[in-house]
């Protein structure tokens, strides 16, 4: 496969809902490795995006590829190359930690041994190596967040969609994903992230994309002065 | 404004297209109301009066009636849900919607008359005979199928939950059917010929039928199946159509 | 002896023709709404370029 | 045996069983209210032996039913709740094989509270209802209902009423399995031969596999998006 083919084209989507448009022909390339930062308002439609990306729903018009595949005709290709986290936990609270990494590790088909040494290694990483055996319902809304991370690099995918993941986080559980975000970035992940935090999006990302009434009004490399940019261009205070 | 696959965009019918078939429906609608009041003429003058059960016996044709409108208009909202299942076009569901508000104006009515009727030949309004209880669920499956509709907001998502709903309920319908031949001890009096069933002996209220009564049910049937229910459905269709025209027009609206 | 069921009848045929034009009646009634609300829309539209 | 298919029917199977080995949430409030439910229906018809030798086939499957309703509920919110419907729809796996672990779920929670009914109305209405036959009706037809109830719980957790909702759009359409098993299981309690109610039998099958083909056919459209 050439590294120089972006892995996420999109060209010209639209989707609505009922007679909503969401989203008016947005078209984005996304090349391998890139780190980007999706901001907008509440319903300026990048959620959505992240889950037309992530195969969750359909198109309306236009064409989206990841990886080259064709979604959602050739989703079952694309599926084991996306890992995504939204500002739920998708996980079960009635399990514990490692047995909710053991069920995803099933559906992914990860061989068993395979699979134990990676859940070890994932819990180390996310800093929960201890809690392994704790039921999730008793984990704060940060180690949840941060299993749930787990969760979505379980089956090594290369790109990882995080829908508003610092939603509820305190200040040491944010910089703790930060962390965990950046070291992800490091190790080659293309990585798409909403977020209403500007600052965070401008230290994290490569690039920041701004969805304005479901179109592209903002697409550059990020700079301190995304927040002055963001209000132009919407003319809203980032507040979420 | 783009074309959004999936929704047809709403493009302002030609004048001449538009006006027309308006004028086809309103011919076919005067027809209905004329064929209708024959059939009224029929059942009243034509057909004798029952000599066991006097005039009472006359709701039958509209009974009978009513009921196979019921069923031809739940059985367009299969189709039409099983078309939507396959094109996604909204125009399908609206096909099947219009079917179920129509059946349930006609299963109504079918449970009304045969309540009426019921009441001086049973001696009683309602009694929980199988094919009643049958028929009285089946009514209210397709209420559940507007509360479920209700309780969707996304329009897309309520398409498709509605048309596999509408789907799964006809099997009530089928059952109201076939009921008399898996339960026998039902006491509904099974009149037409067709229905072989061995139940006769224990209904009651069955008479004979005249071949008089003959044509003149087969006139309601004709009448109720291939009028009434259409033209029905129909305005039902273009109320709906024009309920989108003008959701669209506020989206459109509140857009810019 | 032919029991006199006239009144049942009339009253099957009453329920019959008066739950139809209940359900016509209602088919009007909602298109009136939406008309109502189509000229409210359009009067809006109006309002909005008599502003600008 | 160990197709795709399979591998994750059994992993959803054992992730709901250990869930509910931990909480005992499903099992638990399904048995209590049943347990609820046989008391009050001997209190409230005031059952003498012959009332209750009629009634009981009844107060059998109505308590059935609404424990299922409330187990089903149960089991597809908590796939909803935290999104997980979503990660499992992301995952590389058939969407026949989720309809296949989910229902299998409940058909196992569903005949667990069936089974401890039996010995529970034996003694509390002092009549045998366990037999082979007994058994075997019991699984038709709550194999039906959880068909259903799995398809229809899918679609109605995803709406506003949510919970409320369920029993509404679920109990018409399983009618139809309802009777035949009511049917067929007053005539086990009344020692009739089989030849005489065995028409029930096969009819309560029919509907089985009939409901079983629409539901996994439509279960692809429900959790679509």
């Amino acid at each position: 496969m050439s590294d120089t083919r972006p892995i996420i084209e999109i060209d010209r989507l639209v989707k609505t809902f009922g007679f909503l448009p969401v989203l008016r022909q947005v078209s984005l390339s996304i090349p391998r490795g890139q780190f980007v930062a999706l901001l907008g308002a509440n319903g300026s439609g990048k959620s959505t995006l992240l889950r037309l990306i992530a195969g969750l729903i359909k198109p309306g018009e236009g064409e989206i590829r990841v990886g080259g595949w064709l979604i959602p005709a050739e989703a079952a290709a694309v599926r084991p190359q996306i890992g995504m986290v939204s500002h739920k936990a998708l996980l079960y609270d009635n399990l514990t930690a490692r047995e909710n990494l053991r069920f995803y590790a099933r559906l992914y088909n990860l061989p068993a041994d395979q699979a134990e040494a990676r859940i070890q290694e994932l819990l180390q990483q996310v800093g929960l190596w201890k809690r392994g055996e704790s039921l999730v319902r008793t984990f704060s809304r940060g180690m949840q967040q941060r299993l749930s991370i787990a969760r979505a690099l379980l089956h090594n995918p290369h790109v990882l969609l995080f829908d508003e993941p610092h939603t509820g986080l305190d200040q040491e559980a944010g910089a703790a994903l930060d962390a965990l975000l950046q070291s992800a970035h490091a190790a080659g992940h293309t990585i798409i992230m909403t977020t209403h935090e500007l600052d965070r999006a401008a230290r994290l990302a490569e690039r920041a994309i701004i969805i304005h009434r479901g179109k592209v009004a903002y697409d550059a490399a990020t700079t301190p002065a995304l927040p002055v940019l963001y209000r132009e261009i919407t003319g809203t205070a980032p507040t979420p | 404004m783009s074309a959004v696959q999936g929704l047809p965009v709403y493009q302002p019918q030609e004048a001449g297209a538009g006006e027309s078939r308006t004028r086809l429906l309103q011919g076919y609608s005067v027809a209905t109301l004329l064929l209708l009041t024959l059939s009224l003429g029929l059942m009243l003058a034509y057909a004798g009066q029952d000599v066991q059960q006097g005039e009472v016996q006359r709701l039958f044709y509209v009974h009978i009636a009513s009921f196979f409108g019921a069923f031809f208009s739940f059985g367009a909202a299969v189709l039409a849900g099983i078309q939507y299942l396959r094109t996604r076009a909204a125009r399908w569901d609206t096909l099947a919607l219009a079917g179920i508000e129509v059946g349930l104006l006609l299963a109504f009515i079918n449970l009304a008359t045969g309540s009426i009727w019921a009441r001086p030949i049973w001696n009683t309004w309602w009694t929980w005979d199988p094919r009643l209880t049958s028929a009285a669920v089946m009514f209210l499956t397709y209420v559940a199928y507007l509360m479920l509709r209700n309780g969707i907001d996304n329009p897309e998502r309520r398409r498709l939950f509605a048309s596999i709903y509408g789907i799964l309920a006809f099997g009530t319908v089928v059952f109201t059917l076939v009921i008399i031949r898996i339960r026998p001890d039902t006491i509904h009096p099974t009149v037409i010929a067709t229905q072989l069933s061995t139940s006769g002996s224990e209904a009651e209220g069955a008479f004979e039928m005249s071949s008089r009564m003959t044509q003149t049910l087969l006139f309601t049937l004709a009448v109720w199946i291939f009028f009434v229910t259409p033209a029905l459905m129909w305005w039902r269709i273009r109320l709906e159509n024009a309920a989108e025209r003008l959701h669209r027009l506020k989206a459109q609206y509140l857009e810019e | 002896m032919t029991p006199d069921t006239t009144a049942y009848m009339l009253l099957g045929l009453i329920v019959t023709f008066g739950s139809v034009g209940l359900y016509v009646a209602s088919l009007f009634y909602r298109s009136s709404n939406l008309k109502q609300d189509a000229a409210l829309l359009d009067k809006l539209k109006n309002d909005d370029q008599a502003r600008a | 045996m160990n197709t795709p298919f399979t591998r994750v029917m059994f992993s959803i199977i054992r992730k709901d069983l250990l869930a509910e080995l931990r909480s005992r949430e499903l099992v638990g409030t399904m048995l209590m209210f049943a347990l609820l439910s046989v008391l009050i229906f001997s209190f409230a018809l005031e059952l003498d032996r012959v009332a209750r030798q009629e009634a009981i086939s009844g107060v059998l499957w109505v308590t059935i039913i609404f424990g299922s309703i409330l187990g089903l509920n149960r089991s597809m919110g908590m796939e909803r709740d935290n999104g997980n419907m979503d990660a499992m729809l992301l995952a590389p796996i058939s969407r026949p094989a989720i309809f296949a672990g989910k229902f299998l779920g409940n058909l196992l929670f569903t005949l667990v509270v069936g089974l401890l009914l039996l010995p529970l109305t034996t003694i509390l209405y002092n009549i045998s209802v366990i037999s082979g036959w007994m058994l075997v009706i019991l699984g038709l037809g709550i194999f039906g209902f959880c068909v259903t109830g799995t398809l229809i719980a899918t679609m109605t957790v995803q709406t506003r009423a949510r919970e409320a909702l369920l029993p509404i759009a679920l109990l018409p359409v399983a009618l139809p399995l309802l009777l035949a098993a009511v049917k067929a299981t007053t005539a086990i309690l009344n020692n009739v031969p089989f030849a005489d109610w065995g028409t029930w039998a096969q009819i309560l099958l029919v509907i089985d596999v009939v409901y079983l083909v629409v539901c996994v056919l439509a279960f692809e459209y429900v959790i679509e998006d």
